[in-house]
């Protein structure tokens, strides 16, 4: 049998950085241990540069079951590099807060391992262990920090709901296994496009949506996510927001338009619709909130229905946005909460109340958060206005509903952003003394504003990047 | 010199208009150098324009074909605008004339304005209205003499607001500024009348262009329309009947100021403007109708109100609006010559009695009431013989220029009325009457300043040489200016006419009922006012006609209508429009911002933290959306049931 | 022209902003003088731009890198920075007014060197907007200066009859909101002429090209039209425009009216006449109605006003109406009314507000019952004002008379009777300008005013340059006008040709 | 005669487990619910024997009936000290959960009566053991390496969890 | 075959089964009494694989490999919830699941 190994050097390179993270945690004396962070950061800043190295080396492993094409390793590389940002912004939370540097960082690590291999996924059941070594993960980093109640009160609802949701989408894979014989998602294709057996796929298809939409937290199947994010340890809370949310949107469309792809008419609308209600609700309900987490929690609520979107149009043209939209938002929301981590670091709130004159104490940190916020309304020159320029494009033919809904309400959620920055900016602070942040949540944060910036003013390589690798995806 | 002045027409307003950058940017410091500067172009501009008079006036040719020169202003497709001068004998009549009247008054100005702290700030404001007036004057196109003309009024307005400490002040600005707007926005509908029928606004092209204006498409009415609407610029500018409200109010400014702009020129710019499109006029019977009963009408008017009138410029200012009345009569029964005559006397012996009550003003500290003064001449024997003049040339007594001009409008009338048609002998009544009053008002004032009895509070002096100049030169031209225009030797009609200048026969009898008009006038208030020393008999005729006093003294309610209609019709709408700008257009906007938080409030609570409600939603959704997929969507029940 | 001088004018004040970023707090001073050169540099360079523009050749001048730079291939997106004559007096009106904003805002003391910051990136933006020929980058250009707007209004604006919180949030959603239509319109018109044409071309000229089905364009004119006109506060769309405006401080107020307003203006004629043209006739007589209800409603409302930035604002409103009917009459003497008043209403109002500014500064009221006689105290500051109040009222010899008057020729003639209603305004307008003007600054001196000192030093330098403007305006309009209108015809050319292949 | 032996086991089977199930959700006692949770899981393990899975039911057997329920039994100890009787109480959402999940089995059930089987004749292989292992280390590999990760991080994450809770509640 | 077993039977049982474990896991206040519920869920979902293995690919033992995983992952999420819930008790002294919600609206 010929199996190129050469193909999975991304996913053997985590591996072994997160298990070495693990074994070294083990191994050296206790007071050394913070230098882990450095250590995991750096390691997966190489497997970043092994991954874009073997960009082009693209292939197909056992049969299908395993697909290593440029749709793949765009995910991929975003998922390292939300990962390495979440780590470098969370040195100082996670000596403060937490402790047990090893085992976080090493589960981070093997998040991101899970994440990767969805990213690749050509089978269910490789699908559903990457979602669920991603989804184990997260549950032990969200209630990691056992102090606090509300950590372990969000891991508590993410067990739970997430296991829920786990045998929701079980269900449905087996469904759609069963109308069709087959799990390997390129197979299904070929069957759905024979006809399969209609009645199963229809259950099938509804509980994968329930089941993927509680993993992106698209209304309604949302209703953990805010819960969660404001619970969890902060940086784990980014990483939720943006890795969690893009690997499942990954095998979303893997699933819907590699595999279900000739059962458009019957998703396309509800995919709409539940696009259409996640960015009312996530927009309205994030208005009256006062927790800044909480805040951002539905406002990623409303962005996955801006994403949605992509799905909708079940073209090149929507993968293609979806997979710049995801590749920004990563940024706009590292940015955002990395921010939100420091400022807990010293004053200890996550009330919005308390940022008053945060432009002062910490200029850096209140521009980011700015530059990230607005990024999120899709404000231009910045790149979330471009993305939204990608993903409403795409349904400007059938759907144009949806695109007046996403306009509009991405200009309401403007003006919860800007309660946040009118805290932030107007106000004097009660203490004025200077926020330090740490040299390496200042780079996550320079970065962040950085790549929001450029992204928004010259998308030009990266709209690139993405079209071929939306294509690749549709050439299998 | 005469063909550089000729070439060099436009020079006219522009050295008043350098003097005012000069002033302003310049010598603003120092009084005495901003007035000499102001003066300096000022008179420069006035030998200029004596030199352009005499090759205008010592060639005929420049009646048949106006000497004319322009260059492009701004232009596009469609829709050009030239600047130029536009010399023929009517301008270079008013050239002279303003440039004289304003030289002089600027010299009165260096004495009268003495000591002010806003010294230069005045000048500057003189050289910019000269400069406006002036550039009005010489204008060879419409567009350019409407913006002359509004330039005029900024100046009336910034200097009747001059004494910014006063309130009235203040609001006689706004006042003369805002009715003024209302007229030249009926001018500017008719200017745009103009050029979009007409395709130009250039006076020569439209003279051309208007006799032929059934070659435009547009009706007899509609031209009559559109004279009508460009008429009523000038009843704003030139203060006729219902526009006359700001006139007497803009006394509020020093005196040479009104003398100025609010008897001499700028007031008169209206009767200008009727006599420079009087091609379009000419064509509309009907809209000459109305010029020439507006004028009548508010000759009249004006004089019943000035019968009763207590300061002494205010009684100037509505004899001003009167006489202006007559000028727009003369130009209403079609003769220009005879408008412009009046004008041309009009601007020197009204100006001289203005600056004359400047003169008494100054002498007695702003009091304001004839009833308070009394024997002035004694005191003042420059200032009150000259204004002796300006009173006789008014009133009508040959040889004084006013007899001769308003002989000459009377006499018009009347052809008019012989001519078939006849609302001309009302119109020629009202005129005859009007000079009776005319006549009285003028010396009951005369008669309660200057003459009589000396009141002992008040301590007189006569005014420096620098204000009795200009007094005795303008008592010069009130004398003798009418000469030129007298029935036997008419020098005036050949030079300023419209259409064929016509030769009046002097009418012997016209004459002498003029002459008898005026000296009844003067009888009679000498009368009333001289002889009776305690006044009992004005004040029996007050007492037994109230009613007419009251209404008359308060100027037929005319200035309470307007503030009762711009308080309660044009405010209260404001206030009405303003609340419904707040409360509905805006609280629309409101009311949606606040259902959309309102409703994101209520969303919330969906949220309850109980994580099994949570899966309860979750799985009812999944539930719903089964349903709705498997047996709500006609093709996703095609799909069922053809599940081969 | 290898030396891409709009990137370097649009730079200019970018690079100050970004040199004060590194200024200590403390230095005030430096800062703005940091922020003066930038605007300063920039004015300078458009107004070279400006006098070095060939009228006689006309279009698409000083294009930078000499021609478009693919910038975003799969849209078709070009960096493509060049002027026209529309553009050019847009562009020197926002460094005129720039340049004079920082100098306007010279005696604030609060947080000076995030105000410059802020004032720096709006100023570039707008620029920006105007510059651009690629309808993707004034997009972005587009939005840029609502948030900085924002944060300005909520730092150094002030409260009155509304909070400056509720203030500026009512300015930017509402704009924001405006603008999502506008981008669905957008949106919907990049698809269709990728539908139509094949390959992706975001440029005004690609777009202007595409043969658009008539519905469409009436369809999507629409959507522009509220964009568009929102951020001209159209009426019914005008509402944030006098609250917002009354909140903001002196420089945002400037901006804001001066030439922010002008990007919906340049916008609908630059965008959706120019791409929309069928669209634009369907929509041009309801244009002219919203205009003329704009001009005397908003008028009126001015009439109702104590507020003398309320005054403004709600002249601003009814003086954008003068704008509409302009642009509505499609006619080149219309539309170059309508650019050309743009042109000067941008400069009375910048002036108008830096004034008002000053006044502020000075008495701390702007309650028109409140104030009288300043004239006594500040006579240079009642010449600024005095000189914008007449402007408002369209006082010939001032820049905006001759504009008025061009739009009035062509609104009259292509609408008749309800442009009278419109030109009716000017008594209304004349009313209470001259109420607010004459209450302000005539009238005996008050002795609480006594300590109010006049302009000085650089405080001059938005009276000195904007009434200079004014007046050089005034009496050669053909500075403005030939430039104005070697932009506008053919943009008027192109419609009529579209009209007579596409309309009946 | 095969089918109606297979028809007869799979009713009763579906009886056990169904009724086993319904009292593991039903009843008050925590206690008895793990037991009859334990009955379900043979009862499952039945099924799949009837399926020819005997290594999966024998996995189901170990792994859910034998490991599984006994560390759920110490987890009930661990936190349930008080009386076991009103241990396991029922809140107020059944009343909708109740129709929420009959409706959901009546649509499932309805689709399914639907649908139209094309099924494979073959008959699965006895010898599973043999056939499963090199195809879940050689076509499954990854998802086994996978498995083996995840089971590492969950025990990882478990004792970390209940390690410092613990030392936390002795600071307490 | 004709009065069979098909996999439509089997799909019944596990969606009833399915189905009490929903209910289960929505009704029951105690912690542990919902991860038993979720346990019967995913029980379920492998009679489903196990009866699609056997109709459909008896050759390939996909639905028996992919059996075998749920049980393993199943095992694992038990033993982390039993420590979660464990945590949870230490800390708060109760299981009931409506008593956490600490984090509302």
């Amino acid at each position: 049998m010929n199996f190129d190994f050469s193909l999975l050097t991304t996913e053997l390179a985590l591996f072994v950085l997160g298990l070495s993270t693990f074994v070294l945690g083990l191994v050296v004396p206790s007071a050394s241990r913070r230098g882990l962070g450095s250590f995991a950061a750096l390691g997966l800043l190489l497997v970043l540069g092994i991954a874009v190295i073997n960009w082009s080396n693209q292939g197909v492993l056992l049969n299908g079951m395993y697909l290593v094409d440029g749709y793949a390793n765009f995910f991929k590389v975003m998922f390292i590099l939300s990962a390495i940002l979440v780590i470098l912004g969370s040195f100082r939370y996670i000596d403060q807060h937490v402790g047990h540097h090893f085992e976080y960082y090493s589960t981070v690590v093997f998040a991101t391992l899970g994440m990767v291999v969805m990213a690749s996924a050509g089978d269910f059941i490789t699908l559903y262990l990457g979602m669920e070594l991603m989804t184990i993960s997260f549950i032990i980093l969200v209630a990691f920090r056992f102090m606090d109640t509300k950590s372990l009160e969000a891991g508590m609802k993410y067990l739970l709901l997430a296991a829920m949701s786990s045998a929701v989408t079980l269900y449905g894979l087996s469904l759609v296994y069963g109308a069709t014989g087959t799990i390997i998602i390129g197979e299904v294709a070929e069957a759905v496009a024979r006809g399969g057996n209609s009645p199963l796929l229809v259950i099938g298809l509804t509980m994968l949506v329930a089941g993927l939409g509680f993993k992106v937290a698209a209304v309604p199947f949302h209703m953990w996510s805010p819960d969660v994010y404001e619970g969890a340890p902060t940086p784990v809370t980014s990483f939720l927001a943006v890795g969690s949310k893009a690997a499942s949107f990954a095998i979303l469309l893997r699933l819907f338009l590699g595999g279900l792809g000739d059962l458009h008419g019957q998703w396309a609308m509800l995919v709409a619709v539940l696009a259409a209600l996640s960015m009312l609700v996530g927009n309205l309900v994030a208005i009256p909130q006062t927790n800044i987490k909480r805040m951002l929690a539905y406002s990623s609520i409303a962005q996955a229905g801006y994403i949605l979107v992509g799905l909708v149009a079940a073209t090149e043209a929507g993968v293609k946005g979806v997979m710049f939209y995801a590749f920004l938002y990563i940024f706009a929301t590292v940015g955002a909460f990395t921010v939100v981590a420091a400022v807990y670091n010293k004053i200890k709130s996550d009330e919005i109340a308390d940022y008053a004159g945060l432009v002062q104490r910490a200029p850096l940190a209140a521009t980011v958060m700015l530059i990230c916020l607005l990024s999120m309304a899709g404000i231009p020159p910045l790149a979330g206005f471009v993305g939204k320029f990608y993903l409403f494009q795409t349904v400007v033919q059938g759907y144009m509903w949806l695109v007046y809904l996403g306009l509009i309400m991405s200009m309401v959620s403007v003006y919860y952003y800007l309660r946040v920055v009118l805290v932030m900016f107007r106000d004097d602070p009660k203490d004025p003394s200077p926020i330090e942040f740490g040299s390496a949540a200042n780079m996550t944060l320079i970065i962040a504003m950085v790549i929001t910036l450029v992204l928004g003013i010259y998308p030009g390589p990266l709209a690139e990047v993405a079209n071929t690798a939306a294509q690749t995806f549709f050439l299998r | 010199m005469v063909q550089f002045a000729l070439n060099h027409a436009w020079l006219v307003p522009l050295l008043p208009a350098l003097a005012f950058v000069i002033i302003v940017f310049l010598t603003r410091p120092w009084p005495r150098v901003s007035s000499t500067v102001s003066i300096a172009a000022i008179f420069s501009s006035f030998v200029l324009a004596s030199s352009i008079a005499y090759g205008v006036f010592t060639n005929p040719g420049f009646i048949e074909k106006p000497l004319e020169y322009s260059l492009r202003w701004f232009g596009m497709e469609g829709f050009t605008v030239k600047v130029g001068v536009l010399l023929d004998p009517t301008s270079t009549m008013m050239l002279f004339m303003v440039s004289m009247v304003a030289a002089l008054i600027q010299i009165y100005s260096t004495g009268y304005m003495e000591g002010d702290p806003q010294y230069s700030v005045f000048f500057s404001y003189l050289s910019l209205f000269a400069a406006s007036m002036l550039g009005l004057v010489i204008s060879s196109n419409l567009l350019q003499m409407f913006v002359m003309w509004e330039l005029v009024g900024l100046c009336s307005f910034l200097l009747i607001g001059f004494y910014t400490f006063k309130i009235s002040a203040r609001e006689a600005a706004k006042k003369a500024f805002m009715t003024t707007r209302i007229g030249d926005f009926g001018m500017l509908l008719g200017l745009l009348f103009l050029q979009i029928i007409f395709g130009t606004l250039d006076l020569t092209e439209l003279a051309q262009r208007v006799p032929a204006f059934e070659q435009f498409g547009i009706s007899l009415g509609l031209l009559t329309l559109i004279a009508i609407l460009v008429f009523i610029g000038p009843i704003g500018k030139s203060g006729q009947f219902p526009l006359h409200v700001w006139l007497p109010d803009a006394m509020e400014g020093p005196t040479p100021v009104s003398a100025l702009i609010h008897a001499a020129t700028m007031v008169v710019a209206g009767v200008y403007l009727v006599g420079r499109t009087l091609f379009l006029f000419a064509e509309v019977p009907g809209a000459m109708e109305v010029v020439a009963f507006i004028g009548a009408f508010t000759a009249l008017f004006a004089a019943t109100i000035a019968l009763t009138q207590r300061e002494i410029k205010r009684i100037l200012a509505y004899s001003t609006v009167s006489q202006l009345g007559y000028m727009m009569l003369a130009l209403g029964v079609g003769s220009l010559s005879a408008g412009m005559f009046h004008l041309w006397t009009h601007a020197f012996f009204k100006a001289l009695m203005f600056l004359g009550a400047g003169s008494v003003l100054h002498a007695l500290h702003n009091k304001a009431d004839v009833w308070d003064m009394g024997g002035l001449i004694k005191k003042m024997p420059i200032t009150g013989w000259t204004f002796v003049i300006g009173g006789l040339a008014i009133a009508g007594i040959p040889p004084f220029a006013g007899f001769w001009s308003k002989d000459e409008i009377l006499a018009v009338t009347l052809q008019y009325a012989t001519h078939g048609h006849s609302l001309g002998y009302v119109l020629f009544f009202m005129a005859t009457f009007t000079a009776f009053l005319t006549a009285f008002y003028m010396w009951r004032m005369i008669f309660l300043t200057f003459f009589g009895k000396e009141k002992p509070e008040n301590h007189p002096h006569e005014s420096p040489r620098s204000m009795t100049f200009p007094l005795i030169v303008l008592a010069g031209f009130a004398t003798l200016g009418g000469l030129i225009g007298t029935p036997w030797a008419n020098y005036w009609s050949k030079w300023i006419h419209f259409g064929q200048p016509h030769h009046g026969e002097p009418s012997i009898g016209l004459m002498l009922l003029s002459v008898f008009l005026g000296v009844a006038g003067i009888g009679l208030a000498y009368i009333f006012y001289y002889k009776d020393e305690e006044k009992l008999r004005v004040k029996q005729l007050a007492e037994r006609y109230q009613t007419l006093y009251k209404i008359s003294f308060n100027k037929y309610y005319v200035d309470e209508l307007y503030l009762w209609f711009t308080r309660t019709v044009v405010d209260a709408g404001a206030k009405v429009l303003y609340w419904f700008d707040i409360h509905v257009v805006d609280g629309i906007i409101d009311g949606m911002a606040g259902f959309t938080k309102v409703s994101g409030r209520g969303l919330r609570y969906l949220q309850t933290g109980k994580l099994q409600t949570y899966a309860l939603v979750f799985f009812l959704a999944v539930l719903v959306i089964t349903v709705v997929l498997a047996f709500g969507n006609p093709t996703s029940a095609g799909i069922l049931g053809g599940g081969k | 022209m290898n030396v891409p001088v709009l990137t370097l004018t649009l730079l200019a004040p970018i690079i100050a902003a970004l040199i004060i970023v590194f200024i200590p707090k403390e230095e005030d001073k430096l800062c703005k003088w940091v922020a003066a050169l930038g605007t300063g540099v920039a004015l300078a360079l458009s107004l070279y731009v400006y006098f070095g523009y060939d009228q006689s050749v006309g279009g698409l001048q000083w294009v930078d890198f000499g021609g478009p730079v693919p910038w975003i291939r799969d849209l078709g997106v070009t960096y493509y920075m060049a002027v026209d004559g529309l553009s050019l007096p847009m562009l020197l009106l926002t460094n005129l007014i720039g340049f004079a904003a920082v100098f306007a805002s010279w005696n604030v003391t609060l947080r000076v060197k995030e105000l410059m910051i802020y004032l720096l990136v709006l100023i570039a933006g707008v620029m920006g907007t105007f510059i651009a020929q690629d309808l993707f980058i004034f997009l972005l250009f587009y939005e840029v200066v609502v948030i900085p707007i924002y944060i300005m209004v909520i730092i150094w604006g002030s409260s009155k009859r509304v909070t400056k919180e509720y203030a500026g949030m009512k300015l930017t959603i509402y704009l924001l909101i405006g603008s999502a239509f506008l981008l669905v319109g957008v949106i919907a018109t990049f698809v269709q002429s990728v539908a139509i044409t094949g390959t992706p071309d975001m440029s005004f000229e690609g777009l202007a090209r595409v043969d658009f089905p008539e519905q469409f364009q009436i369809y999507m004119f629409g959507l522009m039209l509220l964009g568009f006109g929102s951020l001209l506060s159209m009426w019914p769309f005008h509402s944030w425009s006098p609250d917002g405006y009354a909140g903001a401080p002196t420089a945002v107020s400037m901006i804001h009216a001066g030439v922010l307003k002008k990007i919906g203006g340049y916008g609908l004629i630059r965008v959706a006449i120019f791409v929309l043209p069928l669209g634009a006739k369907f929509w041009a007589p309801y244009i002219a109605v919203l205009g003329v209800i704009g001009v005397a409603y908003a008028a009126m409302g001015a009439l109702a006003q104590k507020d003398l930035k309320y005054v403004v604002g709600y002249s601003s409103v009814s003086h954008m109406g003068y704008v509409l009917l302009g642009v509505a009459s499609l006619g080149v003497v219309g539309v170059n009314g309508a650019v050309a008043n743009m042109f000067a209403h941008g400069v009375m109002s910048a002036l108008f507000f830096s004034m008002i500014g000053f006044i502020y500064e000075r008495t701390h009221t702007r309650w028109i019952p409140d104030m009288g006689g300043l004239s006594h105290q500040a006579p240079r500051l009642s010449v600024g004002f005095m000189m914008a109040a007449m402007a408002s009222l369209g006082l010939p010899g001032l820049i905006s008379f001759i504009p008025e008057f061009t739009i009035f020729v062509e609104s009259f003639r292509v609408f008749g009777w309800l442009a009278v209603l419109a030109i009716a305004g000017i008594i209304i307008t004349a009313l209470y300008v001259l109420r607010a003007g004459a209450n302000t600054l005539f009238g005996p001196a008050r002795e609480e005013y006594n300590h109010v000192r006049d302009l000085r030093g650089p405080e001059m330098v938005p009276l000195v340059l904007l009434g200079g403007v004014l007046v050089i305006g005034g009496i050669l309009p053909s500075l403005l006008f030939d430039m104005v209108n070697s932009g506008v015809a053919p943009i008027l050319v192109h419609i009529q040709e579209a009209l007579q292949i596409g309309g009946r | 005669m095969e089918n109606i032996y297979s028809l007869i086991a799979f009713v009763l089977l579906s009886g056990l487990v169904l009724g086993s199930a319904l009292l593991v959700v039903t009843l008050k006692n925590l206690v008895h619910s793990v037991l009859w949770l334990i009955v379900t899981f043979i009862g499952v393990a039945g099924v799949f024997l009837l399926l020819r899975a005997d290594f999966v039911a024998a996995v189901q057997v170990l792994v859910y009936a034998g490991a599984v329920c006994i560390m759920i039994a110490f987890g009930v100890m661990l936190v349930q000290r008080t009386e076991m009787a009103g241990s396991n109480p029922v809140n107020w959402r059944f009343k909708i959960a109740a129709p929420l999940v009959g409706g959901l089995f009546i649509v499932i059930g309805l689709l399914t009566a639907k649908a139209q089987w094309v099924v494979s004749g073959k008959e699965v292989p006895t010898q599973t053991v043999e056939n499963l292992a090199p195809i879940l280390l050689q076509d499954f590999v990854i998802p086994f390496e996978v498995a083996a990760i995840l089971l590492t991080v969950a025990l990882t994450g478990a004792l970390v969890l209940v390690k410092e809770v613990k030392a936390n509640g002795d600071r307490s | 075959m004709a009065t069979g077993l098909n996999p439509s039977y089997f799909i019944a049982l596990s969606a009833a089964l399915f189905a009490i474990g929903l209910y289960g896991a929505i009704s029951r206040k105690n912690a542990i009494a919902v991860l038993i519920a979720i346990e019967l869920m995913l029980t379920a979902v492998n009679i489903n694989l196990v009866a699609f293995n056997k109709f459909l690919t008896p050759e390939a033992f996909i639905g028996q490999i992919f059996a075998i995983f749920v049980i393993t992952v199943a095992a694992a999420e038990v033993g982390l919830g039993l420590a979660i819930v464990i945590a949870i008790y230490r800390n708060r002294k109760s299981v009931n699941l409506d008593d956490f919600d600490w984090m509302k609206w």
